[in-house]
């Protein structure tokens, strides 16, 4: 039996390598710039979508849908992003006779649109933060401040179909309404293809903490100890880990019956993640609900030792949970997970894609990295840029902080510039290490920051300028030369210099 | 070969003398300057072993490892990826002589800094802006990166224009 | 403080990352041959012993104790091999004020020789395999054959300094003697520096259990469950698992009791292992006790959640061990490590030396490679060929088998051989899936084998016929030219052109 | 260029054209020939990319990646390494040329499988030896390992010493 993943990157690889633990075949899809990608390299086979932008691959439905039809695969997995949240595709996919490894199209659809599953959570007596209801792209601007004023201010404006901290806005008094609010509704439309957007009361300072579960075809819903994802830059999740710092026992059991009643109303199948904020004085409000895989599965992996993607494919294949409640709710340890960008930290986070030249990744034991791209693979423009995500174990918060400083030293990506230098800064914030944190932790101390996160010693300085200054010797030695097999960095050089 | 290297907002004098042999090929003498500081030469020879990724130096008196990513990037400049530090260079000047000038008269060059999209021109030629003020929004890899004017100044170019594509380097906006 | 790791390759890498974790500096040491190695590269600093073979370098107590002087290491960590067992190490390093992560030299000296050792264990009342006590290498013939008879057929010749296999052979018949223990003494010798051998009654099919354990100084000792590690190739282990397969609960209490009073018995500090051998009738002797960290710590750590290089030197710096044995003796899930060797299991898994050309390395849930190597560096021909230790994580057996699988096959290693598809094979044979396995099953299975491990399909001779067309088509046209930045593999392709 | 190549008992003869453009340079046109079955040749159009490791080559019409290693080693060999397998080549054949032989005429020419020293020579010239008899043992990597006569045969010359280290490739002793 084959699967299709529907996606790139890490998450592709993620996927496949569920797949082949459960002797499942693997069906890639690539766009023209992921032709020789990791993710192809590891599947059995791989089909093209189309050209490099996404609209016309991996946003493509038709194309996905014929490539699961060529290649006689059976269930497609979506990962996260691109379809994963559509209804259209899910329902696409049950027409074509493919098992969609995800919620039912119907249950998408009622979770997707963020405003009715704010109505699903009330109907099940759980609290939401107080917001609007939805207002078109082009809505006038007298209806937006009037919407404004009944959620007061400081609010957030969100894109109903949003996710990933895109079409999202934060409004800390009038004057900032309505330029926010276009710039939230042209994101999302760009990034969803649906320009709606909401306002939300926004807490003071609140954790943003979650509940995975999954769900199977016989109505069993089985909750997980939860995430906290309160380091956030710009609404986007950079840090996770599982448990939350100084939750009570009582509010992580609560949390899960509130979840657990939410996914039951919709009919919830597979794995799904209901999201809280949690305010100062410790009462949780519903936020949205994602309905699918999340980017930060791994830190319930690691502490509860369950495979949520195997398990998202076994309950897809029809088999029943046979997960112990009690025991994916009490955690083993502690787990902290960092999302490493191609982005440049010491320029605002500017992405920086590329051809990754070399690797360097830290292992041993509690350490696990999830990695779309090795060396020799390009980050293209395209996509997000997401290259790896390090997950480390401890049993304890301070030994699993002690492992992740470690492992992130040893990390090393060259060719193009990560968002590592930023997380060895954060990990020896002491707020980090007191767990003192929330959603508006990052987005704080990044503001006021001018230094670079790293400050080379003199020893590197002296470094970089011989190797800089050899590199530029052999460049030049080389454009009196022909070679076929110059490594590519030269090649790039001895075009630079030529200019 | 010597160069003048500048990195991290230092300048070093850099002379390179192959002294290798048929054995050994790629042995270098290296004499390192800093030019704020003319008496605290270095000299040290190393071998230097080709990478994949760029170079590995190796100090033949300690045996002390450089391994060094080197990357030409547009204009001139190179980036030197050492464990756990990312630094730009420029050799002999170049970025002086290309961008230099244009500082020295006021001149602002507002430059994509990745490939990308131009999404929106916030504002237009003869417009006053503010130091910090937002000008133009890059879409890359599916962010939004508005871009800010360094100083206060008029707009006096505007080399792109909406839903256009860019490389990295290429010219957005001169502000004076 | 600071560390010097005495040590070099994937246990030197493994170390030096225990140590980052706490906090502490390490110190390096090369021979000429790892200048530019991994290990080199991942510490603080790195200091020479001298040239490539092991007698020159790592090998040298007088160099490394000066290396730790230079450098203000405050602890020597032997790691496992080379010095870890050697009793005048430990004691030199005490005498030069430096802490040994290890038990005593006393300690060593006791339970190092395998015939002492044998004494002290029934001394305790733990039973041992029926033995002789040593003989010299230079031992008359009559004197080796008459202590044969004591023993009878088939029969284990062993070194008293042995380990890994060396100095090591089975003698079935009268006739094979001789040789036998000339062979065995001569290996011993070159090892060890020490040819006195041993012999030992042969059990028919047994398996090979051992109990990890680790000592403070102040007389507490904690016992873990147990390691099975039956699959053998000439009695060095290639496959290690935790638990045992079916060993009964009792059993696992009974040998961690008497790997406990042997330890006490020696006043032991810090890791070590007590090694069973197992009868078919469920019945355990003692074999010998390996007073180090060993090769295989892994699948403890993986299904305890217990550091171990991080105890071993929390306990050498004097820390009072807080591990409840009730947690160490049961373990969570099932852990299977390989050994993968730098050999070429299609020629008798000849040595296979060499640049290391690129590593594809295998990650996910449950998946943890250890790795003295990557890409561009050298296996050099003077040292013990493991490259890595691939462990998986499972919460059954089965599920850690199913992973195995699919780690092994994303497993990629170019530019040497490697015993991947050795293990590829292995790990799908009934016995292996069925844990129904001895120390004879491998060499047996081994010995029948004629065909490769692995058989390529057609498409893979015709896209390795191509490679290797474009490779000569590019080697040839680079040889009219001249690069400095050509790959190695294609200078070396140039090179054998030209011969 | 034409040449042959035999790999896992197989023999091809395989054409190549270069058709790049100053665009994409390194397309070349392959024409695969079974020479056991020289009807069933096979044409296709591909992408030669280098690696540090090897090449990349992508078929042009259906996208599909050979990644492989390929490694030059003595006595016209080449290792090829494919992911999952590692097959041994040899080009318009050398091997055959260069030991063929002497195969032909009965004689074993014993040479070492990998960088070593001979630890112990089994046999001495003018020996009578068996199939399957071990004849030297080098120690290499910390292991001994025996090599063994692979015909029945008398020994006509041994061409080193115990104790002397010597390269993989290197002949070790003759059986006639």
């Amino acid at each position: 039996m084959k699967v299709l993943v529907a996606n790139r990157g890490e998450i592709a690889v993620r996927i496949i390598r569920a797949c082949r633990a459960l002797g499942l075949g693997v069906v890639a899809v690539y766009s023209d710039c992921d032709r020789g990608a990791l993710h192809v390299r590891l599947a059995d086979e791989a089909h093209r979508l189309g050209p490099a932008p996404s609209t016309e691959s991996y946003l493509r439905i038709d194309a996905i849908i014929d490539a699961a039809r060529r290649s006689g695969a059976s269930l497609v997995h979506p990962g996260y992003g691109f379809l994963a949240e559509n209804p259209a595709f899910a329902d696409a996919c049950r027409q074509a006779g493919l098992t969609f490894v995800g919620p039912s199209a119907d249950a998408i659809a009622r979770m997707g649109g963020k405003t009715a599953a704010r109505e699903i959570a009330l109907g099940v007596g759980v609290p939401v933060v107080p917001g609007t209801p939805p207002f078109e792209a082009d809505a006038p601007e007298a209806e937006i401040v009037a919407a404004a004023e009944t959620v007061g201010y400081p609010l957030l404006i969100k894109a109903v179909a949003g996710g990933g901290g895109k079409g999202m806005r934060t409004v800390e008094w009038p004057g900032q309404l309505v330029d926010a609010a276009r710039r939230a509704a042209s994101e999302a439309q760009s990034a969803f293809g649906d320009g709606r957007c909401y306002m939300e009361r926004r807490l003071v300072e609140p954790r943003h903490v979650e509940i995975q579960l999954i769900g199977d075809h016989g109505g069993r819903i089985v909750p997980f100890v939860e995430r906290e994802c309160s380091i956030q830059r710009r609404h986007q999740k950079v840090v996770e880990e599982s448990p939350a710092v100084a939750l009570p026992h009582e509010t992580r059991h609560a949390m899960a019956d509130a979840a657990v009643r939410i996914a039951r109303a919709v009919g919830y199948t597979n794995a799904g993640t209901i999201e809280f904020l949690v305010d100062r004085d410790g009462s949780f409000y519903f936020l949205e609900m994602n309905t699918r895989l999340q980017v930060e599965h791994p830190v319930t992996e690691a502490v509860t030792g369950v495979d949520l993607v195997q398990w998202q494919l076994r309950v897809a294949l029809g088999e029943q949970l046979t997960l112990d409640p009690a025991r994916t709710l009490e955690p083993r340890g502690h787990a902290i997970e960092c999302r490493v960008y191609a982005e440049d930290p010491d320029r605002g986070f500017l992405p920086s894609p590329g051809l990754v030249t070399s690797v360097t990744v830290p292992s041993g034991p509690g350490v696990r990295d999830d990695r779309g791209v090795t060396d020799g693979d390009d980050v293209p423009v395209y996509y997000d840029p997401l290259i790896a995500k390090l997950t480390v174990w401890g049993e304890t918060r301070g030994a699993a902080i002690a492992r992740l400083r470690q492992a992130l030293d040893e990390y090393r990506v060259t060719g193009v510039h990560t968002t590592l230098p930023f997380f060895r800064w954060l990990v020896r914030q002491p707020a980090f290490v007191a767990g003192a944190v929330s959603t508006t932790y990052l987005d704080g101390v990044l503001a006021g920051r001018r230094e670079p996160f790293v400050q080379p010693t003199e020893q590197q300085l002296r470094d970089a300028a011989i190797a800089a200054a050899v590199a530029a010797w052999r460049a030049r030695a080389d454009t009196r030369t022909t070679s076929s097999g110059t490594s590519r960095w030269l090649l790039a050089a001895r075009k630079e210099q030529l200019r | 070969m010597t160069v003048d290297v500048e990195v991290g907002g230092r300048a070093f004098r850099v002379s390179l003398t192959r002294v290798g042999t048929a054995d050994a090929p790629d042995v270098v003498r290296i004499v390192l300057q800093p030019l704020d500081d003319p008496d605290a030469a270095d000299t040290r020879t190393m071998h230097v072993e080709p990478r994949a990724h760029g170079l590995t130096l190796i100090d033949t008196s300690d045996d002390r490892v450089i391994d060094a990513a080197v990357l030409a990037r547009p204009h001139g400049h190179w980036l030197v990826q050492l464990p756990g530090v990312d630094l730009s260079a420029t050799i002999d000047g170049r970025r002086r002589r290309e961008s230099g000038g244009t500082a020295a008269s006021g001149e602002q060059r507002i430059t994509a800094p990745m490939p990308g999209r131009v999404l929106r021109l916030l504002v237009a030629v003869g417009d006053t802006v503010a130091a910090g003020q937002a000008v133009v929004v890059i879409e890359a890899m599916k962010m939004e990166n508005a871009l800010t004017a360094e100083a206060a100044g008029v707009v006096r170019e505007i080399a792109v224009e909406e839903g256009m594509s860019v490389e990295a380097g290429r010219l957005l906006l001169r502000i004076e």
